[in-house]
């Protein structure tokens, strides 16, 4: 047997697989880093802030970004997806499917030209649809690598064979809209999966009354919202008629800890939802806070110091007692009806906005990935992991890391991202 | 080099709204155009995305620019992207200020913009008025020992002990006991899986048997030097004193239990410990009927505020045994929240309540009162005191930190939290990091920590020591003291107020040297000279004077 | 295999225009159900099963062995009797041990379950034959604002019903719909109408109709519209019970959706029974003439 | 003080296993119309927490919360998080407050009794007859009464269901 190949391919380009391919690449490991969207940085970079420091979420994300990008051993691959995957632990063979960006990576400066003069308007996924992009567009303003994409399925050119403005107003003629989709041939010895998780939709709970009362939100829509960033420039306003809110409330376990939908605890929410309460209260000292839970989880370093800050400093009351039933009045102010289980008393109480603490969920194609990686799933389509190597798959020099194994907050995703990197570098040092 | 020569660029961030959304930044941009060496000033939108950082490299060649400044955030993240970003367009790293007009001006004047646009001209100004003063600095080359050493043979440390020895480098694995193993085995059996504890400590016929692994029983750390990629590590081993070097440490020395001793009318007989339960479960016939399991016994308080992560799954694992074993047992678990985050623990807990094992939630202002054959306990649930039979009470004891953790912080010079685990560099991004270069923590050392969380913080460990250990050379910081040997008079106090052990006396002159390759730059030294014979690069006399003159309106 | 009714009690004994509108429904539409003799009371899942599940299962088996004998399937009119004769089924059909037990009280009386004989509530019917109902409304009521009550045990529990979406359903409104009807979204559909807590607290079982008549109202309903004579009952007897202890002024006329289906299809108000109804219902038949 | 009865609480989870996996999250109440109503006096998680308790006395005895202010709605179940099946668990505790021959609402009797005499729960009175007959409908071929007595005789309804008792 030949020498094992000093490689590894990271699947997924949030700070999981980010923290995997800086380890490696730091230790003088080729990476390939493997990202499905145009830009790296994943869900945390839709992130407001983080807890318990209340660090900005991008500001301490973009200098990984960064570092990521200009790293000599870092390969990234974006746009991309595994389609094949043959060969044996420390020589596999790779194929990826990487779709045409239609714009020349080494001309676009990012001067946004083209996207002030591009006529379409499309939801914005990475603002959670609370605004519009263009159809050639860059994820987010700190996004890397920070080039524009076009967006196929919207452009006008490939869905009408009109317009092209895009290709007239770029002084650098980035615009190559014969670029086509190229599969890719990668080479390596170990693969880390660091695909993330999905969000789940709270529709299917129609008595919470989503998408059917506009100040029932989501909690990303609400780091989305809240965010300086975000499409509210940082200013909180309720959806329904724009108004300040000062009475939110925060249901837990949306989704989690439910038979009926998912069975497992979604590991983060108790303490997410803490902190959103946190930085409403920092933009305006006039909102008060109600956090509906089940059992507060807060085990972590310093988490329960900062519940307890919570409930000192920044006006939030924690109410025992999972909301089954949210009711409007007739100016769009959602009324909670719950139990205040400290009490036993059944109650209703009208707030302004509600957010939702939806569940961490598998990625939607969890499934074709593992087929394609062979390895196994859980019962809940989550990456599987051995029990006391959770950064182990079922199959020999694949590795796991971060939430596509097990919902998980962002110290645990950089822990298990570093764990994976150890192993994967491992697998290279035999043979 | 002459005032005439220096050309200063100034980059104000916007940072979003988190700066922008408060002070005036075109203002700011065109107040830094008329101080004294700016030739260009320009505001981004974000200066540490790629636009900005492009437009940064791209000015110091089109300007010709040889310093930089950047007005935006904190330089604790910020400071080593934008240096790196100025290295990448000829200039050197050391030639580059950074001003915080964020954390230190917008966000703590949100609500005075004005006055907050005020200040930031003059941190601006300060920064201006430093950089023309600033020098170029050169980092230092270090080699690296491509060993690691870890401390604390558990099951942190021995995972991580074989992980790097799996991956050829040279392990030292220091533990104070006769024997490897730690915490687990004291344990009967292990969740989420139930077996034996003893499969877990396998591992301990691995690391024994490793060419690479060279342990050291019932070792006592005497004494800890060095620095990032040269560490010494001095033993007693058998009242002989060893030697170890390495190019990094690794900190696993775990946590131990908190006594039951003075809680809870604890007996040691019909009051007994968690710990205990599992040495019985263990070791001999277990006979109580009606168990009742008290959880957060000692913590959740006012005298330790924190949740120990590991009680609730361990009372769940003994429950279920027990029951498992004794359908007919009557167990109830007394808890305040339980703590069962991810897939497979709420599962368990499901199963723990599928089998018919009992939950009371009580407040800790109402805490159980323990009566001769029952519990008394407010129920939050019922909103009454309810009884509970028992013949046996099981306290669930938090994990506390280990006695000698201070004393091998002090050696490492590195940093505990106020219930004295270790305090790692961010508990974000940089969970098993040291401030410290070169040492890293995994396990119970860091916060209670459950066997899987342990093991995976030991491989994160392995991964970070393996950045530093896999290299060859290392760049150390440039911006360090140095002691001018004409002033120096020995005095040593400098040596003393040290806090990374760089100072040292140089016996034949008697004056003092610095470890450049250890000192930080911190400055404590130079504060504390009497006779002014240190000087602090990047951080002179003269640039701090520069500033503080021209924020009191002095030229 | 066809159907046969299962009238229960509430309606052959105290309601018998909705058996009638019912009956003329299904003949109008073209679904032949036959007549099933010698039932007794299914019993009532908010009554007998309260009391002794054992009875309940009994009692309930028995009804089902009737139709059993005559191969005829299960059309019932009323939403209490469907869940108690699909929760016998159910739980028969799942526990031997339980059949064994219930087989060898039935056999005191010469009868022995199967399991045979399916169960359907009278709008799962109609819902299958919705396009039928379309074809043949012959005066869609144009601009009636009605308020569906789908009622509880129509939809619940949805393991044994195994029908609409227990918590959002939406096949009343669809028949609503196909007669040309407009059903009102109110945000208290989905709760009970308070009838089965009459038994043990009146107040209470009129507090819960008050709410269900603001809710209501608040949405602009014209009228009520049932699937359940127990529901039927609280809405059209107790409204003004409502009124007299809240001092309310409520005023909602209530119908049994097979009413408003055989007004829609044409047919002639005589012979309906609608002025057997508490409430009056003039002003609707004016509006929809 | 009420004290864990682990011998009733047995029995009621041996009556419905469903009853183990409820964690007290309150979804119940807050889905609950009666509930909502009573501000939380008639609680259905209470009466979950009573059960896995084994709290006889307030269960059976004292009734409180009243078990008999369920209105069968069903909403509890459909929300419940962790599939308990309240209403079936608490049809088993008024099944037993019955056997007990502990008080329970008039209403029932009332109604139990016409099933004994009738069959029905509403027999069919000479005016709805008539009413019938007008409207064109069939005449009804009730059940035949000896053989419902003969089935009832054989569960033993009569005797279970305790009549003569004091009412709530």
């Amino acid at each position: 047997m030949g020498e094992n190949l000093k490689r590894v391919m990271v699947i997924g380009g949030g700070i999981a697989g980010i923290q995997a391919s800086l380890d490696l690449a730091e230790r003088n490991i080729k990476v390939d880093l493997i990202e499905k969207n145009a830009c790296i940085g994943g869900r945390m970079a839709q992130l407001d802030k983080t807890f318990p420091t209340n660090d900005c979420s991008i500001c301490i994300l973009a200098p990984k970004l960064a570092e990521c990008f200009r790293h000599p051993n870092i390969t990234l691959h974006i746009l991309s997806e595994v389609k094949n995957l043959s060969g044996q632990p420390g020589n596999f063979k790779v194929k990826i499917l990487k779709k045409a960006r239609y714009i020349k990576e080494d001309e676009c400066i990012n001067c946004g030209l083209c996207i002030e003069k591009c006529p379409m308007r499309v939801d914005d996924e990475f603002d959670m649809r609370l605004r519009k992009r263009r159809a050639i567009y860059i994820d987010y303003v700190q996004g890397v690598p920070s080039i524009m994409t076009i967006d196929r399925e919207n452009c006008l050119f490939f869905t009408k064979n009109a317009c092209r403005i895009c290709e007239k107003v770029c002084e650098k003629e980035a615009i190559d809209f014969d670029q086509i989709d190229e599969e890719i041939e990668l080479n390596v010895g170990s693969i880390i999966v660091a695909t993330g998780y999905d969000i789940f939709n709270p529709k299917s709970i129609e008595t919470l009354g989503y998408g059917r009362y506009p100040n029932v939100i989501t909690a990303l829509e609400f780091e989305r919202l809240i965010c300086a960033s975000g499409p509210l420039g940082g200013h909180l306003t309720r959806p329904s008629d724009k108004n300040d809110p000062k009475k939110l409330a925060f249901i837990n376990c949306v989704g989690s800890r439910d038979i009926k939908n998912n069975p497992y605890c979604s590991s983060c929410c108790c303490m997410y939802t803490t902190k959103e309460a946190m930085i409403a209260f920092e933009h305006d000292n006039e909102i008060e806070t109600s956090i509906f839970y089940i059992d507060l989880r807060a085990a972590g370093k310093g988490f329960r110091e900062y519940i307890q800050r919570g409930v000192n400093n920044y006006a939030i009351k924690y109410i025992k007692g999972k909301v089954a039933k949210i009711l409007e009045d007739d100016q769009r102010n959602p009324l909670i009806i719950y139990e205040d289980i400290s009490t036993s008393q059944v109650k209703q109480l009208k707030f302004d906005l509600v957010i939702l603490a939806t569940t961490m969920v598998p990625k939607k194609d969890a499934n074709e990935l593992a087929k394609t990686l062979g390895v196994k799933l859980d019962n809940f389509n989550f990456f599987k992991g051995e029990s006391f190597h959770p950064q182990k798959s079922s199959k020999e020099g694949i590795f796991l890391c971060g939430a596509c194994r097990e919902p998980m907050d962002i110290p645990n995703s950089v822990i298990d991202a570093s764990g994976a990197a150890a192993k994967a570098a491992e697998i290279l040092m035999r043979g | 080099m002459s005032d005439d020569d220096i050309r200063i660029g100034v980059f104000i961030c916007h940072c979003g709204t988190n700066i922008g959304g408060v002070l005036d930044i075109s203002e700011l941009t065109e107040y830094a155009k008329t101080l004294p060496n700016v030739e260009y000033s320009a505001a981004n939108l974000y200066t540490c995305s790629e636009v900005g950082l492009n437009e940064i490299r791209e000015n110091i060649k089109e300007q010709n620019l040889n310093r930089v400044i950047v007005a935006s955030c904190s330089p604790r993240t910020h400071e080593p992207l934008f240096r790196s970003t100025c290295q990448e367009a000829g200039l050197n790293p050391y030639l580059f200020e950074m001003v915080n007009i964020r954390d230190q001006d917008s966000w703590v004047h949100m609500k005075e913009p004005e006055k907050g646009t005020e200040k930031a001209k003059d941190l601006i100004r300060m920064g201006v008025y430093k950089a023309a003063l600033l020098e170029s600095l050169e980092k230092m080359q270090v080699s690296v020992i491509p060993s690691a050493i870890v401390i604390g043979g558990g099951i942190a440390g021995m995972n991580a002990a074989l992980t790097l020895a799996n991956q050829n480098f040279e392990v030292s694995l220091i533990e104070k006991d006769s024997e490897l193993g730690g915490l687990i085995r004291r344990l009967n059996k292990v969740y989420p899986t139930n077996e034996d504890a003893s499969n877990l400590l396998e591992i301990r016929n691995l690391v024994e048997n490793h060419k690479k692994i060279n342990i050291h029983k019932s070792a006592i750390i005497e004494k800890i030097e060095g620095f990032v990629g040269n560490y010494k590590v001095i033993i007693l081993q058998n009242k002989k004193t060893i030697e170890i070097e390495a190019g990094a440490i690794i900190v696993a020395t775990g946590a131990i239990a908190l006594s039951p001793e003075g809680y809870y009318d604890y007996n040691g007989k019909t009051i007994i410990s968690q710990l205990e339960l599992e040495e019985i479960l263990k070791e001999s016939e277990f006979s109580a009927n009606n168990i009742t399991m008290i959880q957060c016994v000692g913590c959740r308080n006012e005298e330790r505020k924190y949740c120990s992560n590991i009680c609730c799954m361990t009372a769940l694992k003994n429950a279920i045994l027990i029951k498992e074993q004794n359908p007919a047992a009557n167990i109830t678990i007394i808890f305040r929240d339980i703590q069962t985050q991810g897939v497979t623990y709420e599962e368990y807990y499901r199963k723990a309540r599928e089998i018919g094992i009992l939950f009371i939630k009580y407040l800790p202002e109402k805490p159980p009162i323990i009566k001769k054959d029952h519990i008394e306990v407010y129920n939050e649930f019922m909103n009454q005191v309810i009884g509970v039979p028992y013949d046996l009470v099981v306290l669930s004891m938090p994990l506390i930190a280990n006695e000698d953790s201070e004393q091998l912080a002090k050696m490492l010079k590195v940093p505990l939290e106020e219930n004295n685990f270790f305090l790692e560099a961010h508990v974000k991004l940089r969970p098993v990091d040291f401030a410290t270069d070169g040492v890293f923590v995994c396990g119970s050392a860091h916060w209670p920590a459950d066997i899987s969380e342990s093991i995976s913080q030991s491989n994160a460990a392995v991964s970070r020591a393996s950045t530093i250990i896999s290299k060859d050379m290392l760049e150390v910081e440039g911006s360090t003291a140095e002691v001018d040997t004409d002033l120096c008079v020995g005095c040593e106090a400098c040596i003393k107020i040290c806090p990374y052990s760089a100072i040292s006396k140089d016996e034949e002159t008697d004056i003092v040297v610095v470890n450049k390759v250890v000192c930080k730059g911190c400055g404590v030294c130079g504060a504390s000279c009497p006779q002014n014979a240190i000087t602090i690069h990047h951080f002179t006399s003269d640039q701090l004077i520069a500033e503080i003159v021209t924020y009191g309106g002095g030229e | 295999m066809s159907y046969n009714y299962f009238l229960g009690c509430v309606i052959p004994g105290r309601l018998p225009f909705i058996e009638a509108s019912a009956r003329k429904a299904f003949e109008e539409i073209g679904i032949k159900v036959g007549d099933q003799a010698k039932c007794s009371c299914c019993p009532d899942p908010t009554g007998t099963a309260q009391l002794d599940h054992e009875s309940f299962l009994a009692l309930g088996a028995r009804n089902l062995c009737l139709f059993e004998e005559n191969n005829s399937n299960i059309l019932s009119l009323c939403s209490g009797c469907t869940e108690t004769l699909k929760t016998v089924k159910h739980i028969l059909d799942n526990d031997n041990d339980k059949k064994k037990e219930i087989n060898s009280k039935l056999s005191a009386i010469g009868k022995n379950y199967k399991g045979n004989a399916e169960i359907k509530h009278f709008a799962e019917v109609l819902y299958e034959n919705i396009d039928k109902i379309k074809e043949k409304v012959k005066k869609p009521l144009k601009d009636l604002k009605v308020a569906g009550h789908p009622g509880c045990h129509y939809l619940r529990p949805s393991e044994i019903i195994n029908w609409d979406d227990p918590l959002n359903p939406k096949t009343l409104d669809e028949l609503i719909e196909a007669i040309g009807a407009d059903p009102v979204d109110y945000s208290l559909k989905n709760d009970c109408c308070g009838n089965p807590v009459e038994k043990s607290d009146k107040d209470i079982s009129l507090s819960m109709l008050e709410n269900k008549l603001q809710s209501m109202r608040e949405a602009g309903a014209d009228c009520i519209v049932c699937v359940c004579p127990a529901c039927y009952q609280q809405f059209d007897f107790n409204q003004r019970e409502v009124n007299k202890k809240k001092n309310t002024e409520y005023n909602f006329p209530v119908f049994y959706i097979t009413e408003l289906i055989d007004l829609a299809l044409g047919m002639d108000t005589e012979g309906l029974g609608l002025n057997f109804h508490r409430i009056k219902v003039n002003e609707i038949l004016e509006k929809i003439t | 003080m009420q004290t864990v009865d682990f011998e009733f609480r047995n029995e009621l989870i041996k009556e419905d296993f469903s009853l183990n996996y409820c964690y007290q999250c309150g979804t119940c109440s807050s889905a609950c119309p009666v509930a909502f109503i009573t501000n939380g006096e008639y609680n259905p998680r209470k009466i979950i927490e009573q059960s896995l308790l084994g709290l006889k006395d307030l269960l059976i005895k004292d009734q409180k919360p009243n078990v008999w202010l369920c209105c069968t709605c069903q909403m509890c179940v459909e929300e419940c998080p962790q599939n308990v099946f309240l209403t079936e668990i608490f049809e088993k505790i008024k099944n037993r407050i019955v056997v007990l021959g502990e008080p329970y609402p008039e209403t029932y009797k009332v109604q139990a009794k016409s099933v004994l005499e009738n069959g029905l729960a509403i027999p069919l009175t000479q005016p709805i007859i008539r009413r019938r007959d007008q409207l064109g409908l069939p005449k009804i071929e009730s059940a035949n009464i000896e053989e419902i007595t003969k089935l009832l005789n054989a569960t033993n309804f009569e005797k279970k269901i305790n009549l003569m008792g004091e009412n709530k």
